[in-house]
């Protein structure tokens, strides 16, 4: 457990060191669901009508544009070939990555979403399932992209790439992400739709550490 | 005459059908078309490459 | 019976075949030093010994029992340095040094310990500084403390005298030495002379096909 | 000395070369059997349906090509499973080249669908279950080429390419049974149920001969693909000794 935790607080701390990466992923986040208002228009009705849907897109879009550096800058360095001949699990290296990139990436987003909930006019009722889904949700985003990021190793055109291995299997989280919202603004029960989401983070847990860590093994061969 | 036309009216549909039969027919004759070129080109380059193996000298 | 030896080793690197029918044994405090033109393999062959490829070909065997069987343990008994030393620039040489001892031993280890690793090699006094200010021959050195601070019982090295000047060097043999006294083993592939006294030399420009590559027993002179 | 047994890595594909010099022919003489049967009846000598009309015709191509859709990503996942595994050099030439011709079928299934969909539910297209999760089928097959191609390493983009396989796998089932958990607009499987077709043996027959039309041709391009990838490769091979240093 301490490797991981090793693991864990190496990649903290660099975060924190070098701060500015997590920012920007929220600051694109707040840019992408501000041009909406420009694109759909004003109009308070539409844009809560659209609000939940933009708010995931965009998050699933933040998530993904800090996926491509997970595994990338260790490979460059050559850390991720020692990690991967410490005496140490890969699949707990891309747990403790995932851990990692879900609290520099996964939380911010998840703070700053009540702010942009309200500057789409999102009613105030849906703010709680927001939250409660994109808590359930965003680590899902994490582990799926971990797959796709551990993938792309060494690719040409790694980010393109990315978005095209990652977006597709990102569907479900989306799907049932803004529908648990649309539910609570409708006056219907939200629980089923976060059910689901707490089912696909339940499965993506064991299946995609395990997925990553073979691409891994594949990647560093 | 007549009878052909109605035929191919489809009953109103040909709209539909056709294109489907005809989109199917021009995607997998493009798949098979490119894969047997893919395949004669390959068996080109297999020919030229031992061409050069064999020649004494190595180069072509 | 060698504790740890290799025998008709084949490897394939993308669709080349790099070497066949590599054959070698290692016993406690002995070294190994591979040559070879670039290319030939040796690159290659290290990163098999450290598992992190299958051989296409043969088998690998410690105490008589193959790798295969128990990767993990393999994993646990010996250290690799390759060409790349990963030296992260946002945190602290110390910090760095920290993180691999503390993967290796799975416990954080007491500063006093990374600190007398990084003296093994002269470079105490970088503790503090940030891995970005660092020269190539300064990372090349914190890779190297990473010897000093984890005792197993084999090295990997590849050319592990890139980068360094006369004095690290020397730090680098008396560690070595010091190594193999407490019964560890090198395999260690260099261009120039390691100078590693009673090492056994496997020359990997032996052409692949003509019946594999032996390793012949020449000791190099003290 | 004759590499050892283990280096089936380069075991020489002459026995599959001559195998699939002899299946080759009879899958072509079917395919093109089968599709002149499969069209006449299908075209000609089936009535249209009493409630669609003859809107009905599409689903000889449509049902056809969505089943070699799922048929070829199964292949390709099995395929992918056993070079990941066993490290067959042949299992991930069959992936490989399966890979487009999959593509190809479910990019009809769904164009054929929403040209069957338009007469039938009104619209071109709906965010139905099963019509969503083929469309993230064709993104997994997309993915996969892109991804075989992305490295410059052959072997090193064969393997990626498997894992993700692999990854999309749990994609199949969810296509498979769409219809069963959601109640989704799509018609729910009619001729492979329990208690047999639902289906009017006049239209059956030309969809099970449009079916074995698809899947011979699905072997003929195979095998026209996995020859030329293997020729391809002996080429890199006699390329790469003839860099080798003597």
């Amino acid at each position: 457990m301490n490797r991981f935790a090793a693991i864990l607080g190496r990649d903290l701390r660099l975060a924190v060191r070098q701060g500015v990466d997590s920012l920007m992923v929220v600051a694109f986040f707040v840019l992408a669901v501000v041009l909406f208002p420009f694109g759909v228009g004003p109009e308070p009705g539409v844009l809560a009508r659209i609000a939940p849907g933009v708010i995931w897109v965009a998050a699933l879009l933040a998530a993904m544009l800090s996926l491509e550096r997970l595994f990338q800058a260790d490979h460059e360095d050559g850390s991720l070939e020692l990690m991967a001949l410490e005496p140490v699990a890969l699949e707990s290296v891309v747990l403790a990555k995932v851990a990692a990139h879900w609290l520099t990436t996964g939380l911010p987003l998840i703070v700053a979403a009540p702010l942009l909930a309200i500057l789409l006019n999102l009613p105030v009722e849906g703010f709680a399932v927001l939250l409660l889904a994109l808590l359930l949700g965003t680590p899902t985003l994490s582990l799926i992209g971990a797959v796709g990021a551990a993938l792309i190793l060494g690719a040409r055109r790694g980010g393109v790439l990315l978005s095209l291995l990652v977006l597709p299997l990102f569907i479900p989280v989306l799907i049932f992400g803004a529908a648990a919202v649309e539910a609570s603004l409708g006056g219907f029960p939200a629980r089923p739709h976060l059910l689901i989401l707490a089912a696909l983070l339940l499965a993506a847990l064991p299946l995609c550490t395990w997925a990553a860590a073979g691409a891994l093994r594949q990647g560093l061969e | 005459m007549d009878r052909v036309t109605e035929y191919l009216a489809m009953g109103g549909y040909a709209g539909f059908i056709w294109p489907a039969y005809g989109l199917a027919a021009v995607v997998l004759a493009v798949l098979f078309v490119a894969s047997r070129r893919r395949l004669t080109a390959a068996a080109a380059e297999l020919a030229a490459v031992e061409a050069v193996e064999r020649s004494p000298s190595g180069e072509a | 019976m060698s504790r740890f030896a290799g025998t008709d080793l084949a490897c394939i690197r993308g669709e080349r075949l790099v070497f066949q029918g590599l054959g070698f044994a290692l016993d406690a405090g002995q070294a190994l030093v591979l040559g070879g033109a670039n290319g030939s393999g040796k690159s290659s062959l290290l990163r098999l010994l450290a598992g992190l490829a299958r051989p296409a070909g043969g088998t690998l065997s410690w105490d008589g029992a193959s790798i295969a069987d128990d990767p993990d343990a393999h994993r646990a008994r010996l250290l690799y340095v390759g060409h790349a030393d990963p030296l992260k620039p946002a945190l602290t040489v110390a910090e760095n040094l920290a993180f691999w001892a503390a993967l290796r031993a799975g416990r954080r280890l007491a500063d006093s310990a990374v600190v007398a690793a990084l003296d093994a090699f002269a470079i105490g006094r970088l503790a503090g500084v940030p891995g970005r200010y660092l020269s190539a021959g300064q990372r090349r050195r914190v890779n190297l403390a990473r010897l000093a601070v984890s005792p197993v019982a084999l090295w990997l090295l590849d050319e592990p005298t890139t980068a360094l000047d006369a004095a690290a060097g020397e730090s680098l043999r008396a560690l070595i030495a010091a190594h193999r006294a407490r019964g560890g083993m090198v395999v260690a592939s260099t261009h120039s002379e390691l100078g590693l006294d009673g090492a056994r030399q496997l020359n990997l420009d032996a052409p692949a096909a003509a019946g594999g590559i032996k390793e012949n027993h020449v000791s190099v002179p003290a | 000395m004759a590499p050892s047994s283990s280096l089936h890595r380069f075991a020489n594909p002459a026995r599959f070369l001559r195998l699939a010099a002899v299946v080759q022919p009879w899958a072509a003489g079917l395919t093109i059997a089968a599709l002149i049967a499969g069209l006449y009846l299908g075209l000609i000598a089936s009535p249209g349906d009493y409630q669609q009309g003859e809107t009905v015709r599409i689903m000889y191509i449509h049902v056809p090509s969505a089943w070699m859709a799922l048929f070829c990503y199964t292949n390709m996942a099995l395929a992918s499973a056993v070079a990941l595994i066993w490290r067959h050099p042949l299992a991930d030439v069959i992936a490989k080249a399966t890979a487009p011709i999959g593509a190809c079928f479910t990019f009809l299934a769904l164009v054929t669908g929403s040209l069957w969909g338009k007469p039938m539910w009104g619209t071109w297209w709906v965010w139905d279950a099963r019509l969503t999760s083929v469309l993230i089928l064709f993104f997994l097959y997309l993915g996969y080429m892109a991804l075989y191609n992305a490295f410059d390493d052959a072997t090193r983009g064969a393997r990626a390419a498997a894992v993700l396989a692999l990854v999309g796998v749990v994609n199949v089932p969810i296509i498979k049974f769409s219809v069963d958990w959601w109640n989704t607009l799509h018609q729910p499987a009619s001729v492979v149920k329990l208690d047999g077709p639902a289906i009017h043996p006049s239209m059956l027959w030309p969809l099970l001969l449009m079916a074995l039309a698809f899947t011979t041709y699905y072997v003929w391009v195979l095998l026209l693909r996995v020859r030329a990838e293997l020729i391809g490769r002996r080429v890199r091979a006699i390329r790469l000794r003839q860099t080798q240093v003597r």
